[in-house]
């Protein structure tokens, strides 16, 4: 019979790798450089992976060793070098200006961290690896989401639901036994790679008759 | 309840012969109150024969509307009389149609005496018809208000059955539904025949005149029968409001009494037209405007008269 | 028992769905489109009409029994219809006037040649016709929705038909919408009837009402009101009516003001008598009111019109509100338990509607032929017809004088029964509310002489006199079906008036499935002669008598004239001119004039303003040009509804802010809800 | 070739057959040709569900019950009309130099995979595969509505994606939520994740973490199907789109999202009982509808009218679901039928007036289109009717039923909401489309006026509709009362 592991070493080190996604995602919140945030989120990614890491040893779970594998070569290799590579060619200012201020923001964040641990308050008893993941994955689903809509660009924004993502996929690992089957694994995960492609093809075309990527300039469809 | 023949026979002579005499009495005493010799009473009957005798003259605009109205007009009239009771209770055509029917015949005579009023493109006969319809269609509600609380009375809308009851065991002249009623339908008899305060039937001003309006087109024979037509009109309406309020005296079969109930009505008949005189020679003409205030008054009258049967039974 | 009505019936509406297709078929060819289309009309009415007359007369039960026409597709929906004595009485009215506009247009839908697309025309003609038919057929609510739906359809294209006018479409929009808010309310009416019965079919619902709660009862009773209301033109819900009547081309006018308002009223019947159970006392009192403030505001509104086809639309309301009286006092006799007085008052409302629709229609079709001879719809250039549209002028004559309520025509029968209705009502109860019943006599009263006047007028400045406008001087008489169309309902009008008590004979079966009662023996005196109240010494009227009398006395003017007049002449003159030089149309009385002493008094209604402009050299009194206007507004137009719909579209432009294009807002929104529901829902 | 499979395999098979010919015209009869299968393949598929139940293909892997065989017919007829209306549109297209060849390409290849992922989609057996194929629908679709590459077709394509994904992305974490209570009860191997399996072990769920589940696919897939607050992209999305695919989008994609929904809403009712999932179902779908009704009085843009539109008739089915009587179910499936045949027709015949006027805005286009297309806005007009619940359409059928079966399981007031809300629509329609189609043209010509632009795409469906308004055969009804069954939560 299994029962939560929560004085386990694994259980630690997982509660540990959640606890840094969520400050690489704070810390994305209030990151003014664009570069910078884009490594952020490759870094967010890595945690995400060691998480899945430790699951798959702990459990010896081939099929989870895959999803490491994939996190590692998709979101902290490749999605950041693409992106990277398209803020690089495409020019764009540094500069982030969110909509709401920093301090604001670190604020709302934070409410809507203690959302996350209410939300998750009644099901810490079924969590099978450590404590509060749950908690952690909702965070960084609605901070992601408070993401999205503090940000102007469009890069910001993908980047923004690519932590969205990060949040489901820690909560898949963190809930279930280990992991999802690996074939909805696999859609999922090459649904997120052609999604950032799309995304990548659609700024760059905004950004060639938009001459910009601040997507307030995209409202001329009303009513 | 079978025709009788003589009947109508007699009360449409009797219609032909009194209501030129009626005008005619009443116009020879107006004059007399105002210390004028005035006209001799059977003035009118000699007018008609004039008429009668002289050519006419048609607008060229008019059509065969024109002609046909006076028919209507005077038939309309005539038909109407035989509908009331004039000298025995039955009246002769009271099986063809009650009050309801009376108004209806006395309101296709007006329909039709507008439209020929209407027909010559005259801007007089239009302010006629016009000032006409609009004064009858305040009148009626007062007319059929004051009509119903007798019918209501009565139980019925055939005018020989109210008289038949008014003239029952139970009748009482000063009950104050019969005094009300009575007042509302006299002021609507004013109204409906184109007295004063309403209307002037002696002037031709163009501005005042109401009846003599839609008449100034007519001449000859088509004239004698317009103003035959109002003639009678003016008795039938009187005789209702005699008999219907007060019906002694009339016969109730046929030839025994007949000469009696001729009298009293005649003697009504005189009393009512001393009561219009009166108020023509007392009164001055009303604004047009006016005269919805006076029919208004009228309305409540015929109202109060309702309510009163309502309440004191 | 007798399946010859049903068969007929049948072959009727196979005629129309005929009609339909033979219109579409020749969609092309519009001489072959107008012939097939209306002739097929004609057919399929004439087999209405037998199959009406022959029900009434043979199957004179009140069981009625229900034909499967197409097979049921879903639950609750049986598309089966229904032969009882009133559908077959309204299928009577539909065909019988849908005949006579049929064989009018063959002729006047000759000026749409080369125009407009007659097939189309036809098309929605028959399909109207086919969808009312099927209203009163219906066996079944659902049934009945989709055959309503359907009329209002094909209606609100007929309204557009001359869709090139602005005018037309705005009407067509305005009718479709009012046509659609009274069929909500219908659909809520008939489902709290389903909730009461557990089904839609009409057997179900036959006196479902006194098995519901107070509540629901009077919910549907006001649903319905609304409901068939605002299809029959009741005041307040009638703005409709005066915009979409005459921007409609004139056949369908006389189609809508003489058969679909009749719908409305036909619905009222089915449900308050048929299905509602013994009604409480202030359902009547309701109705008699509604109809009573109808008929006299109806018929002031109408007065002041001088656009020809709209007057005869406000005329339109003022009858249904004539018809409501009726239908009102029956339900209040009903409450008091009086079935004999109820049958009576129910056969006055009945007749006035035939009347109406008869009447309506040839009006409507004697206006479509004056409009069609002076391009105009305004009176104040028209004038002189009778001369030159002499048949014409004679058929709006006879309809004029029925309209208007006087004997001996069918106008004034239907209103002298509703007159006695309301005269022996007041002995039914001691209550304060007997009062109603004089008082709305009345107001009828006031009503039939106003609309005296306003035909006076209306006949006087269209047909009379001089021709105000080069168009009225050289107007030419209708075409050989139109007249014939005309003179159709004339002949009826006639008709119905002069023998009323052989007409109430078919109304029988009705009212004594309605109201229990079969009063035709108790109303006609003197084999038939004599139309009688229902009680025998209430009263009793005869046209015919009078209408014969009338031809006996005209002995007496003409035989004055033998004997006084025989060697006067007749010589035509010019009109008194007060010596000027002739007299010119515009010294004419006009149609405003007429009705201004009208308007004066009751100006607290009408708010009339008026603008005076006046050009002078030297003295006010010799006025070098003046320009007169004057206005008369709706009360309800400008106080109810045009603030209502002011309201909906600011209130629509405010929300379109929502969708304000920004990205970020709408990832809010979706924010929010998602808070909000993890905060919540949980 | 086994039907399921044939299902997935044929569109697939379409689009490489696209991607590899290069002329047009074979593209488009490649794609015909392959929905044309796929719809005969459906109805046997329906045939077989309504004589004996589920089906299940590669070990259960593909599944197709009677919500699914519905849904596969529908997408079929909408692609079919879809790609016989696509061709010659194009055609007109590359004649105004709207579009590039390459552009054209893009279209015959994305369409295909579009239907394949919505095949995908109702046929899986696994949650995670359909939210998969969902998404897959979701990218193939945003390129398709770039596919013009304006300015504004570029800001709804962005609108769509970003909002569309992160409603995915929370509709997958409902998905693994379910996984993870699914998890709970079984011991240390792989539960499978098979909704066929789930919805047996539903009632030992628990019922928190399911709760929770659906709240989140509740609003992912709901911003999919374009419910009430979650709509914002839907009009952008389907105005900027070329006309075939907002007829795609509006026709079935919205459905697609609204299915994946009702199988959370099943299992959500299998474990707590069917209140919660119900009353929020009936919350989104009545805010959608008064919602639309505002938006379409008002809207100034023919393409936009008809998205709110769709988005009122989402929410009556939304309702009609929520009302959760078999009755009213039964209602909301057969007005998706309805739905899907008539809303192709009126953006078929929008994208004809949009290419014959040039633009969408009512101000601009101007009355009279009755004269200058009559053939289009005969077929524009009947569509009207029909999308405005007026007989002898079947929405009128669909739309009262749903209603009366509101008022037979007692919620007077909801129906009544709902009839109000209809009603506003309705007149709104009637208001715009009186704008345009009646009335004397500005004098302008648009060539030849009796053109048949589009008219077989609009025939068929305008055909079907009238056919199946009057009757239905009776499999279909079979398979209707199978879904509204299983909606219903019956074994």
């Amino acid at each position: 019979m299994h029962t939560a592991p929560t004085s386990e070493i694994p259980a630690q080190l997982i509660a540990l790798f959640a606890a840094l996604m969520l400050v690489a995602q704070l810390l994305l919140a209030v990151q003014r450089m664009l570069l910078t945030s884009i490594r952020l989120f490759a870094i967010q990614s890595l945690f995400l992976a060691g998480i899945a890491a430790v699951v798959a040893y702990s459990h010896n779970a081939f099929h989870v060793y895959v999803v490491v594998a994939l996190t590692l070569i998709g979101k902290v290799a490749f999605l950041p070098w693409l992106l990277d590579r398209q803020v690089r060619r495409m020019k764009i200012i540094q500069e982030i200006e969110p909509l709401v201020n920093f301090p604001m923001s670190m604020l709302i964040c934070g409410g809507l961290t203690l959302l996350g641990y209410l939300v998750a308050r009644p099901f810490t008893s079924l969590e099978r690896l450590g404590n509060n993941t749950l908690a952690v994955a909702i965070t960084l689903v609605l901070t992601g989401f408070f993401l999205m809509i503090n940000r102007r660009k469009a890069i910001t924004q993908v980047l923004a639901l690519l932590t969205v993502e990060n949040g489901v996929m820690l909560a898949a690992v963190a809930l279930t036994t280990y992991g999802m089957p690996l074939v909805v694994e696999l859609g999922i995960f090459f649904d997120v790679l052609v999604a950032v492609m799309i995304l990548g093809i659609l700024v760059y075309r905004i950004r060639e008759t938009f001459a910009s990527m601040d997507i307030s300039k995209l409202s001329q469809l009303k009513g | 309840m079978n025709l009788d023949l003589t009947a109508i026979v007699l009360q449409t002579v009797l219609l032909l012969a009194l209501a030129p005499l009626i005008t005619g009495i009443i116009k020879n005493w107006k004059a007399r109150l105002q210390n004028r010799r005035g006209p001799p009473v059977w003035q009118p009957y000699l007018d008609l024969r004039k008429f009668f005798g002289k050519d006419m003259v048609i607008s060229e605009h008019a059509s065969w509307v024109f002609s046909f109205s006076p028919y209507v007009v005077f038939i309309t009239a005539l038909l109407a009389g035989l509908l009331v009771p004039m000298v025995t209770v039955q009246a002769p055509l009271s099986l063809f149609g009650g009050v309801l029917a009376l108004v209806g015949l006395l309101a296709l005579g007006r329909f039709f005496l507008a439209l020929g009023g209407l027909d010559p493109a005259s801007a007089f006969g239009g302010m006629g018809s016009s000032r006409e319809m609009t004064i009858a269609a305040i009148a009626e509600p007062a007319l059929m208000l004051a009509v119903f609380t007798m019918a209501i009375a009565a139980g019925s809308t055939d005018i020989s059955r109210i008289v038949a009851a008014t003239l029952g065991p139970d009748w009482n002249l000063l009950s104050p539904m019969h005094v009300l009623a009575f007042a509302a339908l006299f002021i609507v008899l004013l109204a409906e025949t184109g007295r004063l305060p309403v209307d002037n039937p002696a002037t031709h001003l163009e501005l005042t005149m109401i009846h003599e309006a839609m008449l100034l087109e007519y001449s000859g024979r088509y004239l004698a029968l317009m103003e035959w037509g109002a003639s009678i009109k003016q008795l039938v309406l009187m005789t209702l409001l005699v008999n219907v309020f007060f019906p002694f005296g009339l016969a109730v079969a046929a030839p025994a009494g007949l000469g009696f109930s001729l009298l009293t009505y005649g003697a009504k008949l005189l009393v009512v037209a001393g009561f219009v005189v009166i108020v023509e020679t007392t009164n001055a003409k009303l604004r047009l405007f006016r005269v919805p205030d006076l029919l208004s008054a009228a309305f409540v009258l015929a109202g109060l008269a309702l309510l009163s049967t309502f309440l004191f039974q | 028992m007798n399946q010859l009505p049903q068969t007929l019936l049948l072959l009727t509406l196979l005629g129309y769905v005929l009609g339909v297709v033979a219109s579409l078929v020749c969609l092309r060819a519009e001489k072959a489109a107008n012939f097939c289309g209306f002739g097929i009309a004609c057919l399929a009415a004439l087999t209405g009409i037998a199959a009406s007359i022959t029900g009434l007369l043979t199957g004179a039960t009140t069981a009625h029994e229900s034909v499967q026409i197409l097979p049921s597709l879903i639950p609750y929906i049986r598309f089966s219809i229904r032969l009882d004595p009133l559908s077959l009485f309204f299928t009577l009215l539909v065909s019988l006037v849908g005949l006579a506009i049929a064989i009018y247009s063959l002729g006047y839908n000759r000026q749409f040649f080369g125009r407009k697309n007659l097939g189309v025309f036809g098309a929605f003609f028959n399909s109207v016709l086919m969808a009312t038919t099927l209203v009163f057929l219906a066996d079944n609510a659902f049934f009945f929705l989709i055959a309503w739906e359907l009329m209002a359809l094909s209606t609100y294209f007929l309204v557009s038909f001359e869709h090139e006018k602005e005018e037309s479409r705005n009407a067509g929009v305005l009718y479709f919408v009012m046509s659609h808010i009274g069929t909500g309310c219908l659909i809520l009416g008939f489902l709290l009837l389903f909730q009461a019965s557990g089904g839609y079919g009409f057997e179900g619902f036959h006196a479902v009402g006194v098995t519901m709660a107070a509540g629901p009862r009077n919910a549907a009773f006001i649903l319905f009101l609304v409901g068939f209301g605002v299809k029959a033109g009741v005041i307040p819900l009638h703005i409709w009516l005066p915009v979409a009547h005459p921007a409609a081309p004139s056949n369908v006018s006389a189609m809508m003001s003489g058969v679909l308002i009749k719908t409305g009223i036909y619905g009222l019947i089915r449900v308050y008598f048929d299905f509602m159970g013994a009604p409480p006392n202030w359902w009547g009192v309701t109705i008699l009111t509604i109809g009573t403030i109808s008929a006299v505001l109806g018929v002031l509104y109408a007065l002041m019109e001088h656009d020809l086809k709209r007057l005869l639309a406000y005329h339109s309301i003022e009858n249904i509100g004539i018809i409501l009286m009726g239908l009102g006092a029956a339900l209040m006799f009903l409450h008091t338990g009086h079935p004999l007085l109820a049958s009576l008052a129910l056969i006055a409302g009945l007749y006035h509607t035939i009347n109406h629709a008869v009447f309506k229609a040839l009006l409507f079709l004697g206006a479509g032929a004056v409009v069609h001879a002076t391009h105009t719809r305004n009176m104040e250039e028209m004038g002189g017809l009778v001369k030159r549209m002499p048949q014409t002028a004679f058929c709006f004559l006879v309809g004029a004088v029925a309209i208007s309520a006087l004997p001996p025509l069918n106008g004034f029968v239907s209103e002298w029964l509703t007159y006695q209705s309301l005269l022996q009502g007041f002995g039914t109860t001691s209550s304060l509310i007997r009062l109603m019943f004089p008082l709305g006599g009345a107001m009828l009263a006031l009503t039939g002489a106003l609309a005296a006047a306003c035909f006076v007028k209306a006949y006087g400045i269209t047909f009379l006199a001089q021709p105000r406008s080069e168009h009225a001087a050289c107007a030419h008489e209708a075409g050989a079906p139109e007249v014939a169309g005309q003179f159709l309902l004339t002949a009826v009008c006639v008709v119905l008036g002069l023998f009323p008590t052989q007409f109430v004979r078919l109304l029988d079966p009705v009212t004594s499935q309605l109201a229990g009662f079969a009063l035709s023996t108790q109303l006609s005196q003197a084999n038939g002669l004599v139309l009688a109240g229902a009680k025998a010494t209430g009263g009793s009227v005869s046209t015919l008598g009078l209408a014969l009398m009338a031809v006996c006395l005209l002995p007496v003017p003409l035989g004055l004239w033998w004997v006084f007049a025989r060697e006067t002449t007749v010589r035509r003159g010019p009109t008194w001119d007060c010596g000027l030089q002739g007299l010119t149309p515009r010294m004419e009385y006009t149609a405003t004039g007429f009705s201004k002493p009208i308007r004066m008094i009751f100006k607290a209604l009408f708010r009339p303003r008026r603008e005076v402009q006046r050009e002078y050299d030297f003295s006010p009194y010799f006025a070098k040009n003046l320009r007169f206007e004057s206005h008369v507004e709706e009360v309800f137009q400008t106080r109810i509804y045009r603030p209502l719909n002011w309201l909906v579209w600011r209130v629509s432009r405010r929300m379109r802010a929502l969708q304000a294009g920004s990205l970020q807002a709408y990832l809010i929104y979706i924010f929010v809800t998602l808070v909000l529901l993890l905060m919540f829902a949980l | 070739m086994s039907l399921l499979a044939s299902l997935l395999f044929v569109p697939a098979g379409a689009a490489l057959g696209c991607s590899l010919v290069r002329s047009r015209r074979v593209m488009a009869v490649l794609g015909m040709l392959a929905f044309g299968l796929t719809l005969a393949v459906g109805v046997a598929l329906l045939l077989r569900v309504a004589a004996d139940g589920a089906v299940t293909e590669w070990s259960g892997f593909l599944r197709a019950d009677a919500l699914s065989a519905w849904m596969v017919v529908l997408i079929s007829v909408v692609s079919l009309a879809t790609s016989v209306y696509a061709g010659r549109y194009f055609q007109r297209d590359l004649v105004a130099r709207v579009v590039t060849e390459w552009q054209v390409k893009e279209f015959f290849i994305l369409t295909p995979l579009f239907g394949c992922g919505m095949f995908l989609a109702v046929l899986a057996n696994s949650l995670g595969v359909m939210w998969a194929a969902v998404e897959a629908t979701a990218l193939s679709s945003v390129l398709l509505v770039a596919l013009y590459n304006r300015r504004t077709s570029l800001e709804g394509a962005w609108k769509y994606v970003i909002l569309g994904s992160l409603g995915l992305a929370l509709a997958l974490l409902g998905t693994v939520f379910i996984y993870a209570a699914a998890c709970k009860g079984s011991s240390r191997q792989l539960p499978s994740f098979d909704w066929s399996y789930l919805v047996t072990i539903a009632p030992q769920l628990d019922p928190r973490l399911v709760r929770l589940a659906f709240v989140f696919a509740l609003v992912g897939y709901g911003t999919k199907a374009g419910l009430a607050p979650m709509h914002t992209w839907l009009p952008d999305a389907h105005s900027e789109a070329p006309s075939p695919t907002s007829a795609m989008l509006s026709g079935v994609s919205l459905k697609i999202a609204l299915y994946a929904l009702l199988r959370f809403h099943i299992l959500t009712a299998a474990c707590l009982g069917p209140a919660f999932s119900c009353h929020l179902l009936l919350g989104f779908g009545l805010l959608s509808m008064f919602l639309a009704a505002p938006f379409i009085l008002v809207q100034e843009n023919l393409k936009r009218m008809l998205a709110y539109s769709s988005l009122e008739h989402v929410g009556l089915i939304c309702v009609g679901i929520g009302l959760g009587t078999p009755l009213t179910i039964f209602g909301a499936l057969l007005h998706m039928g309805y739905h899907a045949l008539t809303k192709p027709v009126l953006f078929f015949a929008a994208g004809n007036i949009h290419q014959s006027c040039h633009t969408l805005e009512f101000r601009l286009i101007g009355p009279g289109m009755v004269r200058l297309l009559p053939v289009t806005v005969l077929c524009l007009g009947l569509a009207a009717v029909a999308a405005t619940g007026l007989p002898p359409f079947g929405l009128f059928f669909s739309e009262l039923t749903v209603i009366s079966g509101g008022v037979a399981a007692g919620q007077m007031t909801i129906s009544v909401l709902v009839l109000a809300a209809l009603i506003a629509c309705f007149c709104g329609m009637l208001r715009q489309f009186t704008r345009i189609l009646p009335g004397e043209p500005k004098a302008r010509s648009l060539g030849d006026g009796r053109r048949m632009d589009g008219v077989p795409a609009m025939g068929l469906l305008l055909g079907g509709l009238l056919v199946f308004s009057v009757w239905l055969p009776r499999p279909v009804l079979d398979i209707m009362h199978q879904a509204a069954g299983i909606i219903g939560g019956e074994p």
